[in-house]
């Protein structure tokens, strides 16, 4: 649907044609900034401290995916999504032990954690404060947590619902690994792709939704 | 393909499956918290802040010796009544598109005689360490309250802004992937117990700006756009831009344009 | 000498309804700092409000006490245009008073 | 960290400094009154701080009621308001079981003011909030927990 639009509408532009488009169609078929988005870039980038760390810096890149994320507002066409859920898969990378389900206590504690990683001058973490999944920002879990997001969809008693088979162990931990392998430009970080989180934290972060011991499918 | 068919539908039956006692867990919740939140309304700290600034205003500091009573917020010299609620916007003296932050630093430079880097050192406050500039930036924002949020972005350098500043809002980076509308692009979602407004509807956009500037009660302390904003890119564990930097402003320029209409209700009171 | 409070009071069938916001710091001598250094405990300790002269309401507050103190209470008389004072102290040895007329 | 809290409070402030500041006129007497009741605000544990305020063992009371949201959405600021039917109510207090020090707040209330309080409290964590009234010379008591949840963005 927004594919046809999008060719749609390029085509009256590129013929020329002074067509009154639906303005929804108009919408959907331009890029984020316009004209102005190369020099909008431009202004974020000249945005920031000359002196910053580099390290700092480079968390203002973007790959191909963000690119083309924005390009599209998280809405590709259809070629396109699925050209970027190959190229995230390609990135998936296991635990040397081969073992994708670690433990769940674990992983409740790293799903609750939302800390870890501000950089700046105003607010940052201490060195070496915990990185957390910060899973119950966007997902509800455990039934006693009711502090719990909508961002993503519930993931109560997900083990319980889904089984504990292989395929869905392999499929949760790739899923949290490199979520666009599955859906390009969803909102959910890809948290083994940037080492936000090691392999074996993912495998327990993966034991917290599918261990049937886990609160997340108990009580 | 027919794989992801399957999760989605899968997904789809777990939430059906417990929407019932998950909602109305919900909205239990829901009317816990807005009794939270009224409570809190009724006695605004950002109301002591909004008495030092009209003080501030009026006084005669700087080099010069001067009180702001003549700066010129778009409205002409010293005419503040919904002043804020029309930023930002194109000023001819500056040939640049202003906030309502940048306008104020210009003002006590131009006219007080201070020094940019003097004035901005305390932009914000730390606990111990007051804001001139987030007492009278509270000042200046009460004095729009009841007026509507107008930015038609009609002037060519202001709508030039509107479109970079929606650029920034999608644009991803970063260790999170993170981009404003990632967040703030759909309605009726919230992170943990918040809610987040669809900034790209007028209706999740004035929610949200018509309460700025804000006692923050987790912060102890008022903030004012710049603050926010910088601070959502914080959140997204990026760089800070600077104070006053033109990204935030365009991003202001596109909320506000947005937002267009919604009737000012400031200083607001949040988590 | 810290900032001025916001003091409202209303009478209402004979009850005067005091509502004060303070502006104070409070902090908890808890708190580290970016150095990692422990912020010295900085609160209230006492607040004393009067109608006229007759004290209304006296109260001792520790350092769990929020930041930009709230409090409200109810007391019996009072009329339109009389005056109330609000009086604190805290830990390092500052105070203030403000006063406020009751409508 | 609670050792050089409790340091802090007993170098930096107290009756004592509050005495000097008002030998030396630096505070007026009118405002150092009443003593700051150090032992009750340093007590950790309900019982201990029951017991520095002379209270003893408390009676629930159906009579007494502790006002406030079942949820907080920050713990900075948590308001919390107290009402009593009870006869002669002269104190007040606010108790915060999970915090460091348990007591927040006591309210001395003269003839002619409402057992009837309201203010705003720091919790460190959820927790049971108590109210403490002493009607008639004996002290009452009643409890509400309130759930403290964090924030989204992880602070």
């Amino acid at each position: 649907m927004k594919t046809k639009a999008a060719s749609f509408s390029s085509l009256v532009a590129a013929l020329g044609i002074a067509l009154a488009t639906p303005a929804l169609a108009q919408k959907a078929a331009e890029a984020p900034g316009g004209q102005y988005a190369r020099e909008a870039e431009q202004m974020f980038r000249t945005s920031f401290r000359a002196d910053n760390p580099t390290y700092w810096m480079t968390r203002l890149e973007q790959d191909e995916t963000m690119k083309t994320c924005l390009q599209y507002r998280d809405n590709p066409p259809r070629k396109i999504g699925e050209k970027l859920e190959r190229l995230n898969k390609a990135t998936v990378r296991y635990p040397v032990d081969g073992k994708l389900i670690g433990d769940w206590k674990e992983g409740e504690k790293l799903a609750a954690v939302g800390t870890g990683g501000h950089i700046g001058f105003i607010q940052p973490d201490p060195a070496g404060r915990l990185r957390g999944g910060n899973c119950y920002a966007c997902h509800e879990l455990a039934k006693k947590e009711i502090a719990y997001g909508t961002i993503g969809p519930s993931l109560r008693e997900f083990g319980k619902i889904r089984g504990k088979d292989e395929g869905t162990i392999k499929y949760v931990y790739d899923k949290i690994y490199n979520s666009n392998a599955f859906t390009a430009c969803t909102n959910m970080p890809r948290f083994g792709l940037h080492s936000w989180l090691t392999p074996e934290q993912i495998t327990h972060i993966v034991a917290f939704l599918i261990d049937p011991e886990s609160p997340v499918n108990k009580d | 393909m027919f794989h992801r068919f399957i999760k989605t539908l899968a997904s789809a039956a777990c939430f059906a499956a417990f929407a019932g006692p998950a909602l109305a867990q919900d909205s239990k919740v829901a009317d816990e918290l807005a009794k939270y939140r009224e409570a809190l309304a009724d006695g605004n700290p950002a109301d002591l802040l909004e008495v030092k600034g009209e003080g501030l205003w009026s006084e005669k500091r700087g080099p010069r010796s001067a009180s702001l009573e003549q700066c010129d917020m778009g409205l002409g010299p010293g005419k503040l009544d919904g002043a804020y609620a029309q930023l930002p916007k194109y000023f001819k003296d500056t040939g640049k598109v202003m906030d309502v932050e940048s306008r104020l630093v210009h003002c006590m430079v131009t006219l007080q005689g201070f020094k940019p880097e003097e004035v901005t050192k305390n932009w914000y406050s730390r606990p111990g360490t007051e804001s001139d500039i987030e007492a009278l930036v509270t000042f200046i924002g009460a004095k729009s309250n009841g007026k509507p949020i107008n930015v038609p972005a009609t002037h060519p350098e202001e709508a030039k802004m509107v479109k970079m500043g929606e650029y920034i809002f999608y644009r991803r980076s970063g260790p999170q992937d993170f981009s404003c509308a990632i967040c703030h692009g759909q309605d009726g979602k919230r992170i943990r117990l918040q809610d987040l407004g669809n900034l790209t509807t007028k209706e999740g956009a004035g929610v949200a700006m018509k309460t700025w500037p804000s006692y923050r009660v987790s912060q102890g302390a008022v903030w004012t756009m710049q603050r926010r904003l910088i601070d959502c890119m914080r959140q997204a564990r990026w760089p800070e831009p600077n104070y006053l930097a033109d990204s935030i402003i365009a991003l202001e320029t596109y909320l506000q344009k947005t937002a267009t209409g919604t009737v000012m209700e400031t200083p607001g009171i949040k988590r | 000498m810290g900032n001025p409070m916001k003091i409202r009071a209303a009478n209402k069938d004979g009850v005067t309804e005091v509502k004060v916001l303070v502006s104070h710091e409070m902090e908890t001598g808890q708190r580290k700092d970016a150095a990692g250094a422990v912020v010295p405990a900085w609160f209230i300790t006492e607040l004393v409000a009067r109608h006229g002269d007759k004290t209304v309401l006296s109260t001792e507050f520790g350092p769990s006490v929020s930041k930009n103190p709230y409090l409200a209470f109810k007391f019996k008389g009072g009329s339109k245009g009389d005056k109330i004072t609000v009086s604190w102290k805290d830990n390092k040895g500052d105070s203030r008073s403000d006063e406020a007329t009751i409508g | 960290m609670n050792n050089q809290r409790r340091t802090v409070l007993k170098s930096g402030s107290g009756a004592a400094l509050l005495g000097m500041l008002a030998a030396a006129g630096i505070i007026t007497p009118g405002i150092a009154l009443a003593d700051w009741n150090k032992a009750a605000f340093d007590a950790k544990s309900m019982a201990d701080t029951l017991k520095a305020l002379g209270a003893g063992t408390p009676a629930d009371s159906k009579d007494v009621q502790v006002t406030g949201p079942d949820i907080a959405e920050n713990g900075a600021v948590v308001p919390v308001g107290v009402a009593s039917s009870l006869p002669n109510i002269s104190m007040v207090a606010i108790l915060i079981e999970k915090n460091p020090n348990a007591l927040a707040a006591t309210f001395t209330l003269p003839e002619g003011t409402e057992a009837n309080v309201q203010t705003r409290v720091k919790m460190g964590q959820t927790s049971n909030i108590y109210a403490l009234v002493k009607s008639d010379g004996k002290f009452f008591m009643a409890t509400k927990e309130i759930k403290v949840t964090l924030g989204g963005c992880g602070g």
